[in-house]
């Protein structure tokens, strides 16, 4: 039980660091914050009142017990910009990125778990050379200049995908379905070649374990070798990385929602700063490092569901 | 008397080689030896010298760099080295079975021990119930306690000896004929590295299973086995029934093996060291005695001829020191 | 004899080659990018605009007519200059954070890695964007941003390294010896752990490389006219239907050096296994 | 005999680590006895039974919880550089493993000088490379040795070069932990043959720690018997071997079976080894003790001088003696 008890507790003070750092990084602004926000010719009325907003004569540590209180409440302040409660407004686009996310995942396993598992199988210079110069281009190529590309060979040249712009689930899932895939497609090569990196690796250490020569020596065929000893047990370091790659997802989706036009909560993020609308930046970072604390914590527990050797330690 | 008993596993003029920088280099120099039912043989060398090798070889489990140049591999007279992976499948954990050194990692960490015990009996034809309950009287006779309770223990639960002793269980599940322990107890504390022994012991008698031990240990060996083989870089240099090795060893290599075993016995006097290391693959001479750079009888013919193996007071030896009669 | 071996066991790995290749390539465009530039690469020339490779322009010309090779020649400078300084302080401050936390473990290790972890949960260039927005946009505050954000995989390393040797036996020998903890920490710790972190260096800069093109296509990294990669790459999507080649330039150049620098780290890692 | 001045003194040591939940594990239970000069102590017992621990804290390089080690040619150095410096000149400690125990990045000659360096003996670069190649000629190694680097050499090897390391500051008492037991068996013989040779050269004190009993007795004057963090029995080599009382010294003695004797008494142990974070009440063995008592369970046995010299803690040599 201690295991749990102690993980529960570092998801706690790690939520806790998180929301240290992004309200401590607001507050050092250089400069009259009110002033910066608004610009040297703003109104003074309008200073005043942003001021006032702001309690930027409170000490730092009310205001930032102020600020958790109401965010645990679900009010992260209101967008200058848009002159609105900025958790509405993330709400709003938050259905986009969710389902950007999802759908990588998912084409990351469709392509990652079966290459991985093969070239695993097949683990020979003439395979392997060729093949992790291939995963190199797709962990290199960034995902926005692949984003470019497809739309420059599937949607300018071919016309196979609809141009820029996002069709929601509801209205037409066939046309949300093409609208995402060009964009999920060019995250998952990425993080695809990551996963078959990790999985490939995992399962030839792992069949260099004594336990698989034990399991040869019962005179088990091959296959069986393989999928009822090293591939389970194989796929519980890759369920860390998996971990990894929701993060990594996240992070590319900021700026792959630019390039493809989607209004989630990366191209909010990318107007705000450029707004310099700052309770909104505030709000979203908070927001997105929350989700990766999170999945991360239910990736340690889905480990200690797995393996029966951690509850122990 | 030996000549009553059934040969279960013979091993012709066995080459196994590595192919490094593009040249042959041999770990396994024709070796030639016959396991008969029921007896325990030892093969018995420092690491490197091929012992693990040649056991490898026997259940086809060698790595797959290894290249078996010559020699023929008899298991109940049936030739093994020419036979289909499927039939190395049914001969592997039924006709003979193999145990290794470290329990620690030989087992599935996240498999219930119970349950990969009785993978072995499933997959040589065990129905679910028959398998289940010789799982558990096999545990029993390995001298575990509380079956029901350990059936369903993962493996980090159990101490060293406890593993092993449910290595030992999965191997000998089906009865096997011949079970090759290779270094079974090395990893071990010396009270239960006894343990083991002893259920080795036991388990030979009453299940009449033959073992072929391989082991660094000529202490261990000497209170196990009925016959030794002697092995040095690759090649068999002596064997014979383990009294005759131990009293009166004729290659220079056993006579230094033994005599750099420190004893109370040997008190303030100096070791009877050999010179020198065993030499690697790749500097292993391809004719003449393997022992030639560390024999401290070397002769010049000892450089250029490799010697034959011959009978000497009831063991053979393969030195020039014991030349063959006429 | 002797100098020859090491260069051949690195030129040996085909990924280190290949990515040996690939820097270089732009390394020297770089070089050359000192001595000679074609054109003004902020220069305007509209009657010319979106051309596409003439023997005056060998890679055409941009919305606003600039010379791209010039662009790119300068753009190299832009990059290799970020990448470095960005490993530079990931270095600095990465390698003896993890030293400390790997050496000394317990309340000082968890502290440090706390905050480490914490830094884990801003994904990809979250954390940069952050200090962006509250800074602006500069090289400065660029570097800072990347920088911060490459610490922890700096911090990993050395921890890891610094935690495996710290209690073996080698250590433990020359403790009994009398040697001070610096002795250890730096002699005989340190050269055990650079080769890799040289392999998270390379790994580092190809990621700074790419966060940088990144921040900048976000129209947040270095401010126009002055050319970046990232930038130039965001333009040229705006006329990808009268020019598709233009997007490829850009791609091609960040490609280049983030593979580049990804197969040097790859090749690093699996000579140092061997 | 050799002189009895004693060299290295320990009374009531011991050492606890932090386990899980908090709860101390004994590493190290309250243990006393002394080493004397020029003579090679050997230590026994298996896995967990807090002989390395007990060899770290020798050389001082753990601290006690409680208790303490006493050097008699030199000062204490807790707390005094200088003087620690010195004790660390004095006290050095070999290990087990070839692979690690020698700096795998640095050249064989600048890891048997850098000793020299930290202790700034020598006064240039010149005198200090003449005596690490006399060192390493000590130690059966020549002058091609010093710009070599550790993967270059095998595991014998190695642990000569350990050894030089050790030895090139002159000390006066050497922590041998396991340092044969990776090795093969006509390796290992070089190793012994060789500690033996310097220890008659340089006057040297060993403690020397295995877990195989042939080695120990083969090499050791003297022999502690150690299980779950305590001395069990203590003695001349001739006493324990010949006349050992402890039911554990007995098994021990049963178990490592020797190539040339016959099997003295055939005592098989049975159980495990309890883990040093679980240790039983009363006395520690009584587990897995063929001749336990009620008081065993109870009560943990004092060592008990059974006749000049030869140490046992048993409840069974107590019943006897009163």
């Amino acid at each position: 039980m201690g295991y749990y008890v102690r993980k529960i507790l570092g998801f706690i003070v790690t939520l806790f660091l998180v929301s240290v750092i992004t309200f401590l990084v607001f507050q050092i602004l250089p400069g009259d914050p009110a002033l910066v926000i608004l610009g040297v010719d703003a109104d003074p009325v309008q200073i005043e009142a942003l001021q006032r907003t702001m309690h930027v004569d409170e000490p730092v540590v009310e205001r930032y017990v102020s600020w958790v209180g109401s965010a645990l409440h679900g009010n992260l302040g209101i967008s200058f910009r848009y002159q609105k409660p900025v958790s509405g407004i993330i709400a709003d686009c938050f259905s986009v990125t969710a389902l950007l996310a999802l759908f990588t995942l998912v084409l990351t396993i469709l392509i990652g778990l079966p290459i991985g598992i093969w070239l695993a199988k097949h683990d020979k210079a003439k395979y392997i050379v060729p093949f992790s110069l291939v995963s190199q281009l797709g962990v290199s190529i960034p995902s926005f200049c692949m984003g470019i590309l497809l739309i420059s060979i599937f949607t300018v040249k071919l016309r196979w995908f609809p141009s820029l712009g996002f069709t929601p689930w509801s209205q037409n899932p066939l046309a949300c379905i093409k609208g995402l895939f060009l964009p999920s497609f060019s995250l998952s090569l990425g993080t695809s070649a990551v996963l078959i990196r990790y999985l490939r690796v995992s399962i030839i250490s792992e069949q260099k374990l004594d336990y698989v020569r034990t399991a040869r020596s019962k005179g088990l065929d091959e296959n069986t070798v393989l999928q009822r000893h090293v591939l389970r047990n194989s796929l519980i370091p890759v369920i860390t990385i998996f971990g990894m790659l929701v993060a990594d997802v996240l992070g590319g989706s900021i700026i792959i929602e630019n390039v493809f036009s989607l209004p989630g909560i990366g191209k909010l993020i990318a107007t705000s700063i450029a707004t310099r609308d700052l309770p909104l930046i505030q709000g979203l970072v908070m927001y997105l490092a929350c989700i990766v604390v999170v999945c991360n914590a239910s990736v340690d527990l889905l480990y200690s569901l797995i393996d029966p050797r951690i509850r122990l330690l | 008397m030996e000549k009553e008993r059934k040969a279960i596993l013979e091993i012709e003029h066995l080459h196994l080689d590595y192919r490094i920088g593009g040249r042959f280099c041999h770990a396994v120099h024709d070796v030639s030896l016959t396991i008969h039912s029921g007896e325990i043989l030892a093969l018995v060398g420092e690491s490197g010298c091929g012992k693990t090798q040649t056991a490898l070889a026997c259940m086809g489990l060698q790595p797959e760099s290894a290249h078996i140049g010559k020699g023929k591999i008899y298991f109940e007279g049936r030739e093994l080295l020419s036979q289909s992976k499927q039939q190395w499948n049914t001969l592997r954990g039924k006709g003979i079975s193999m145990i290794f050194q470290e329990p620690m990692t030989a087992l599935n960490p996240l498999v219930k021990v119970g349950k990969q015990i009785e993978e072995n009996g499933r997959n040589h034809g065990l129905g679910k119930i028959q398998a289940r309950e010789s799982t558990l009287s096999m545990m029993e006779k390995v001298g575990l306690p509380d079956v029901g309770r350990l059936y369903s223990s993962y493996p980090h639960q159990l101490s060293g000896g406890m593993r092993q002793r449910i290595i030992i269980a999965m191997a000998l599940i089906n009865d096997p004929p011949l079970l090759i322990a290779d270094e079974p107890t090395t990893a071990l504390d010396v009270t239960i590295q006894k343990q083991i022994m002893s259920l080795m012991k036991t388990l030979n008698k009453e299940l009449g299973t033959a073992i072929m031990l391989i082991s660094h240990d000529l202490g261990v060996v000497s209170h196990l086995c009925d016959y030794v083989h002697i092995m040095y870089a690759g090649t068999i240099v002596e064997n014979g029934p383990v009294h005759m090795i131990l009293n009166k060893p004729l290659h220079p290599y056993t006579k230094g093996l033994l005599g750099s075993i420190p004893s109370y016995g040997k008190k303030d006097q100096r070791l009877d060291s050999i010179a020198g290391i065993v030499p690697s693959l790749e500097n292993r001479p391809q004719v003449g005695c393997q022992f030639y750079n560390r024999c401290t009888q070397r002769m010049a013919s000892c450089k250029n001829i490799s010697p034959h193996a011959t009978m000497r007071d009831g063991h053979m030896v393969a030195c020039h020191l014991y030349p063959e009669e006429a | 004899m002797k100098r020859n071996f090491p260069l051949r066991r690195y030129f040996s790995n085909i990924h280190f080659a290949i990515g040996f290749y690939m820097v270089m390539t732009v390394v020297s465009l770089m070089i050359l990018g000192f001595f000679y530039i074609p054109y003004d690469p902020n220069a305007i020339d509209i009657a010319h605009k979106l051309q596409g490779a003439t023997t005056a322009h060998i890679l055409g010309t941009d919305q606003l007519g600039r010379d791209i090779f010039s662009r790119v020649l300068v753009g190299t400078r832009v990059s290799l200059l970020i990448g470095i300084l960005v490993v530079g302080f990931g270095v600095l401050i990465g390698t003896p954070l993890g030293a400390l936390s790997g050496y000394f473990g317990g309340k000082t290790d968890e502290v440090i890695m706390k905050v480490i972890d914490t830094q884990m949960a801003f994904p990809g260039i979250l954390l940069a964007l952050m200090i962006i927005a509250v800074f602006g946009t500069s090289l400065q505050n660029t570097v800072l941003a990347l920088g911060l954000m490459s610490i922890p995989r700096f911090t990993r390393i050395a921890r890891s390294g610094f935690m495996k040797y710290r209690n073996a036996e080698f250590v433990q020998a020359s403790r009994a010896r009398g040697a001070s903890h610096a002795r250890i920490l730096v002699l005989h710790i340190l050269p055990n752990i650079v080769p890799e972190l040289l392999v998270t260096a390379s790994l580092g800069f190809a990621s700074a490389v790419m966060s940088e093109a990144g921040l900048s296509y976000l129209g947040l990294g270095m401010q126009p006219p002055n050319p970046s990669f990232g930038k130039m790459l965001s333009e040229a999507q705006n006329y990808i239907l009268q020019a598709w080649w233009y997007v490829l330039i850009p791609s091609v150049a960040i490609s280049l050096l983030v593979m580049g620098f990804n197969l040097l780290g790859d090749g690093l890692q699996s000579i140092n296994q061997q | 005999m050799r002189q009895h001045d004693i060299l290295v003194e320990c009374s009531q040591l011991v050492k606890e680590y932090k386990g899980t939940r908090n709860k101390p594990v004994r590493a190290v239970h309250d243990l006393s006895f002394s080493i004397r000069q020029g003579e090679t102590f050997g230590l026994v017992g298996e896995s967990g039974c807090g002989k390395s621990t007990l060899g770290q804290l020798m050389v001082r390089l753990l601290e006690p919880t409680s208790g303490t080690v006493r050097y008699t040619n030199f000062q204490d150095g807790r707390g005094n550089r200088k003087q620690e410096k010195a004790m660390r000149k004095e006290n050095q400690i070999i290990f087990q493993d070839p692979y690690s125990s020698i700096n795998p990045r640095k050249r064989i000659g600048w890891l048997v000088e850098e000793p020299l360096i930290i202790h700034g003996i020598g006064k240039d670069a010149q005198e200090r490379k003449a005596m690490v190649c006399s060192i390493l000629k000590e130690v059966g190694l020549d002058d091609s040795y010093l710009d070599r680097w550790p993967r270059e050499l095998s595991g014998g090897q190695r642990q000569r070069v350990a050894i030089a390391i050790a030895l090139i500051l002159n000390p006066s008492f050497v922590v041998c932990d396991e340092v044969v037991s990776a090795l093969d068996v006509s390796v290992q013989a070089q190793v012994l043959n060789l500690l033996q040779e310097l220890q008659e050269k340089f006057g040297l004190t060993y403690l020397f720690i295995s877990h195989n009993l042939q080695v120990v007795s083969y090499l050791s004057d003297r022999i502690g018997v150690m299980y779950l963090g305590g001395l069990v029995e203590m003695g001349d080599t001739e006493q324990i071997y010949h006349h050992c009382l402890h039911p554990y010294t007995k098994a021990l003695f049963s178990a490592s079976v020797d190539a040339f004797d016959s099997v003295k008494e055939d005592l098989l142990l049975s159980g495990d080894i309890p883990s040093p974070s679980r240790s039983p009440s009363g006395c520690p063995f009584h587990t897995r003790c063929i001749s336990c008592m009620k008081r065993c369970i109870e009560e943990n046995p004092s060592m008990v001088e059974v006749s000049p010299g030869h140490f046992c803690a048993c409840h069974l040599i107590q019943g006897m003696n009163t």
